[in-house]
């Protein structure tokens, strides 16, 4: 889960990190009042799940509360990347003599925490891996030992030579690793992380992500999640506990299983088709979790024909057929249906769905290449 | 021959009274594992009535049953919360192989639990994963196991439906398998495609292998480079998410394009240059198979 | 440093350990007012830094308030084990079903913690370690993953049959182990651990000590320091940063280094005398040491000769004789002082001491019989 | 020869700069030793000038001073709240031997500390110990170099001011040292008495062995066991705290008998049962190894 920058830095904060106040405002008045409390010149910065907000407009100097205003009422309501902006973060602007960047997340190839720090910081730091990869520093953290003192210090050094700042850091880094730990995070990161003309080191920017996994123990943390933010679809999928990815295509999948939902997607694709989404319905199936399946789909107005491709395993098919039956009564559903099932009781399936109606194939090539068709015709 | 489970492998069941390890208890009975124990805290002393009758006695903990059954393998279904404390456990109380089936395990959690069991030197499979079934002998976990039959492909996949489907393909046409692993979909597991291979090179039972991958990290392309390497057997590569957009997790944790890293597209190219068949899609895994076993 | 149970159930509390209520006093009537708000049957323990406060009297069952302030009169101002009570804990005596052990310290041979749980509880545990070590379980902690949930549960299994025991001391083992860590403990026990008629498992008496070394980091430990109930010459040593410990002899020792000094004492032994004193100047002694040590020694009334034996490395010879010297200007010395110094600036030393009216030999053991021989003839 | 130190350790010394640690780096570097760098987070540039002149180049971290000069061994003088990150921090950097003099350390820390070592293969002496001396080819550490002398005896102790007592009484006779080895006083400690007796065994100019052990655990009995199934040279033990009460801790935190265990008698008789010469006094070591030496 995406967390918003503001959020970030109220964790990092209480991590100890040294952070610049700053408040959340939602309307253009509220940025105002904010910019005159803080004093001074202020940054107005939208707040979406997505990097290149700086060049899409969404952050703004504004030396006066007015222009904070101007900002805030221009930013909130624009879209980055498909997101509609709705808070704006204000914050004093801070004078940078230098940036840097630091960030840990977990690389699946150590198997482990991985720090990462640059010299070259208020940059993508995948441009930096790819450019100029001598300018980052890794190091893997051993989860049995956590970050050791030494090692924030051998990360930090590669930051700063002045020794204040190498201190200041070193800590910072230790900070920063309690927050991704104690906040279950599969990614947190300061960037960039600044020294003031004064040789104070701050962090300006903060992104974290959380791993869904930890949200159970984490009830503060899951309260961050802003479903205001986030598409109808997305968050009814996960009431339901459904796998939902939008894409852009007309072809709906309903699929049992992350890597046959994907085989199937690409099958669409390999059949001349666009598939309309990801969705893996799991499992264990039961036929409330296809009804919301089918909710999802038909909500996309795009969709002109839904496949469902079912096998078998711990998912029982008849399971999936009494969800379609009973949401075709629940639910006005007007793309043709095309269904593939095989395995466990896939015959009481077949059963089901012939005394409702519907047929459906064994052949995941032949149904798919149907649904295609069909979307075509539409 | 087989890969990592065979008909000497003694199972104990961890979370063998909850609602997927019952289930599964009887299946893996039905197929023919010999399941040993079940460990439930708080249930020790019971025991289990498999669908077909058979009783296996429960035990409070893994350790119990290792000392009074001989266990010399595990199998995880128990809820998330505890299962990377149940693979610790397990290799803790000296099983040779856990497999963990468990979807939704914190990803921090498991890089504790991964390091505890290398340091013991147990291999753990999964988690989130389907298991493994040696057709013919013996399944740990959850793939059916009528969709197999005993013959000469090695199957590896990070993916569990999708795994049936090429297997079920490679059955229908009248093809077996020594044995098929199912990895897992998260981004910390204990036995990779990498280690898989070796175990079917040593196998001389297996003469051909199919890998099936999936977007995400580099594991595949890890295991291409390797079989050019060191494998002389044909193998037959399938990769999932061709149309997955970047930055957006596909179901399993770890299918999840970073940045340009980790496309379908990268690692076909990558198995491609390294002398492995491509299917294009799962009924293709067939032909190319046949033709591999054919050379 | 030993805490007193009263104080080493407050740290099990805190770490979410069940313990009952109890409130100390340090005067009979306290014990009675507190008796009296606790209601029921109360037991009286005396708070020293000991065992065996059972078998010397200083626990008592009191059925009413009068009775609770007539034991706490006669507990208050015993002595056990040369320790005077100055302090009573009153809790509600707890009916009792079970009685088991459960104890973690550090154990030097795994070279980690270590914890022990025996079912047989309300003992000595190394009696049951003798006579029945079957009946002991031990677990190596390791340090690097901590007590891991499975290992709760197995150490608890082997005290209870019952489910609900078994739930519930397993929670209480990562209390326990939590407590350990969190206040840089050497030991903490619980014996007995019991079980009530009604199935619930608490800690009814508590044992905990602490490492010296962690109390910097711990002020809220450190506070726990009871100096009214230690020896003035302990409280004096610590203040100066001496390692001392009193003995019943009359050769009183300075010494700079451990295994020195016990070797001195030993040899003091071996020319058939008795050393008053353990005394370890340590390495980087300065004169204000030697003269804290000297006030010690002679605030023995026992001590009848005093032997100096400093092998020169860190320790500076010189710093020792300065240190003498400047002792006898500011105290009252009665006892003969003997002297061994050699190493460096040994030279110096002796200038020092001959100037001031001392004398000095660099032969170990010549300096102790002769100071064996001043004791004896004193 | 000698064990762990010689004329090819390159040392870098942490906490240089420090009153102890610029102190025994000069009487290190005047002895003969090596000392390659020194380091104190926020002085890396600058130089240590030894009182003999020498000019010592200070660095920041551990890391960059083994990269920079070679190190292959470091030295410990920061205080006890840093020290068993330091130890941690030279074990990281690769370096073979880490000698931990600092006294003060949480045991707690120390376990870590000590798992940490272990995992990475470095070899750690101490904490609380005084080091080591190879007489005439180096010595790391705190011990008086001019009350040794190169010669045929091997030496460890728990011990420091002991240590030297015997040392100088060794040296005061004639007979001279390979290498004497202070392992610290500390519950936790990375070498033991066995460590150096199986190190002395493979070192061919060690004639004879002195074993000084004090009370508290078990590692004096347990060298006695292991020497006589292990060792064939002369061995001379020494046992301080024979007066010692039971339950007081003299000095050294791990100097305390618990319970009836770790008593310096019950260690002399396991000494004597072994087959081991038990000197009562310090003096009579040296007549006890000049009869080990002559047989």
């Amino acid at each position: 889960m995406d967390i918003h920058e503001y959020q970030a830095k109220e964790l990092f904060r209480a991590a100890g990190l040294p952070v610049p106040p700053d408040e959340v405002a939602t309307t253009a008045e509220e940025a105002e009042a904010i910019a005159r409390r803080l004093g001074g010149t202020v940054v107005v910065k939208a707040q979406v799940h997505t990097g290149g907000r700086g060049k899409a407009g969404g952050v703004k100097l504004a030396s006066t509360p007015a222009e904070a205003k101007e900002h805030a009422s221009r930013i909130l309501g624009m879209t980055i990347k498909d997101l509609t902006v709705q808070k704006v973060l204000v914050t004093p602007a801070e004078d940078i003599a230098n940036e840097a960047y630091v960030g840990v997340l977990i690389d699946r190839s150590s198997q482990a925490p991985m720090f990462m720090v640059s010299p070259e910081g208020g940059v993508d730091i995948e441009e930096v891996a790819e450019t100029n990869p001598e300018a980052i520093r890794k190091l893997r953290v051993d989860p049995r030992y956590g970050l050791l003192p030494h090692q924030a210090l051998w990360l930090a050094d590669f930051l700063y030579e002045d020794p204040s700042l190498v201190k200041q850091a070193s800590k910072m880094m230790t900070q920063l690793y309690q927050a991704f730990r104690s906040n279950g995070c599969s990614l947190a990161e300061i960037n960039p992380l600044i020294v003031t003309p004064g040789g104070e080191v701050k962090a300006i920017d903060a992104k974290v992500s959380i791993d869904e996994n930890e949200l159970h123990r984490l009830p503060a943390v899951e309260a961050y999640r802003d479903t205001d933010a986030e598409p109808w679809a997305e968050t009814r999928a996960r009431e339901a506990s459904l796998s939902f990815v939008k894409l852009e295509g007309d072809v709906g999948c309903c699929v049992n299983g992350a890597g046959l939902a994907m085989a199937t997607m690409d099958l669409v694709k390999y059949y001349g088709g666009e598939p309309a989404n990801f969705l893996d319905i799991g499992g264990s199936s039961n036929p409330d979790k296809v009804v919301a399946a089918l909710e999802i789909i038909t909500g996309d107005p795009n969709v002109k024909a839904i496949l469902f491709n079912i096998f078998g395993g711990i998912t029982r098919c008849d399971d999936v057929a009494n969800g379609i039956v009973e949401a075709t009564k629940r639910i006005d559903i007007k793309p043709p249906i095309v269904i593939r099932l095989t395995g466990t009781n896939d015959k009481e399936a077949l059963e089901i769905l012939e005394a409702a109606g519907f047929s459906a194939d064994t052949s995941m090539d032949r149904v798919v290449e149907r649904a295609v068709e069909l979307a075509a015709s539409a | 021959m087989s890969i990592f489970i065979d008909a000497s492998t003694r199972l104990v069941v961890q979370g063998i009274t909850g609602r997927d390890g019952s289930f599964h208890t009887s299946q893996m009975i039905e197929y023919g594992t010999q399941v040993v124990a079940g460990v439930t805290p708080g249930k020790g002393g019971q025991t289990f009535e498999a669908e077909d009758g058979t009783l296996v006695p429960i035990f409070n903990t893994v350790d119990r049953a290792v000392r009074e059954t001989g266990a010399n393998a595990s199998v995880i279904y128990v809820p998330p919360a505890f299962a990377s404390g149940a693979i610790m456990e397990a290799a803790d109380a000296g099983v040779d192989l856990v497999v963990a089936i468990t979807e939704g395990i914190a990803v921090q959690d498991m890089t504790r639990a991964y390091a505890f069991v290398q340091d013991r030197g147990t291999r753990l499979l999964g988690p989130n994963c389907p298991g493994a079934i040696s057709p013919g002998k013996a399944k740990i976990g959850i793939i059916p196991g009528e969709i197999t039959t005993p013959g000469p492909v090695g199957v590896i996949s990070r993916s569990g439906t999708l795994t049936y489907e090429a297997v079920a393909q490679l059955t229908a046409a009248g093809i077996g398998q020594t044995t098929c692993v199912g990895i897992g979909g998260d981004p910390i597991i204990g036995t990779n495609f990498i280690d898989c291979l070796a175990a079917f090179k040593e196998d001389p039972d297996t003469e051909a292998i199919v890998v099936i991958g999936e977007i995400g990290g580099t594991d595949e392309q890890d295991a291409a480079r390797w079989i050019r390497e060191n494998l002389d057997l044909p193998v037959v590569g399938f990769i999932a998410g061709q149309t997955a957009p970047p930055g957006r997790t596909m179901g399993h944790a770890g299918a999840i394009i970073s940045g340009s890293a980790g496309t379908a597209e990268e690692k076909m190219r990558t198995f491609e240059e390294n002398g492995i068949a491509v299917a294009k899609r799962p009924v293709d895994i067939v032909s190319l198979v046949q033709n591999g076993l054919r050379t």
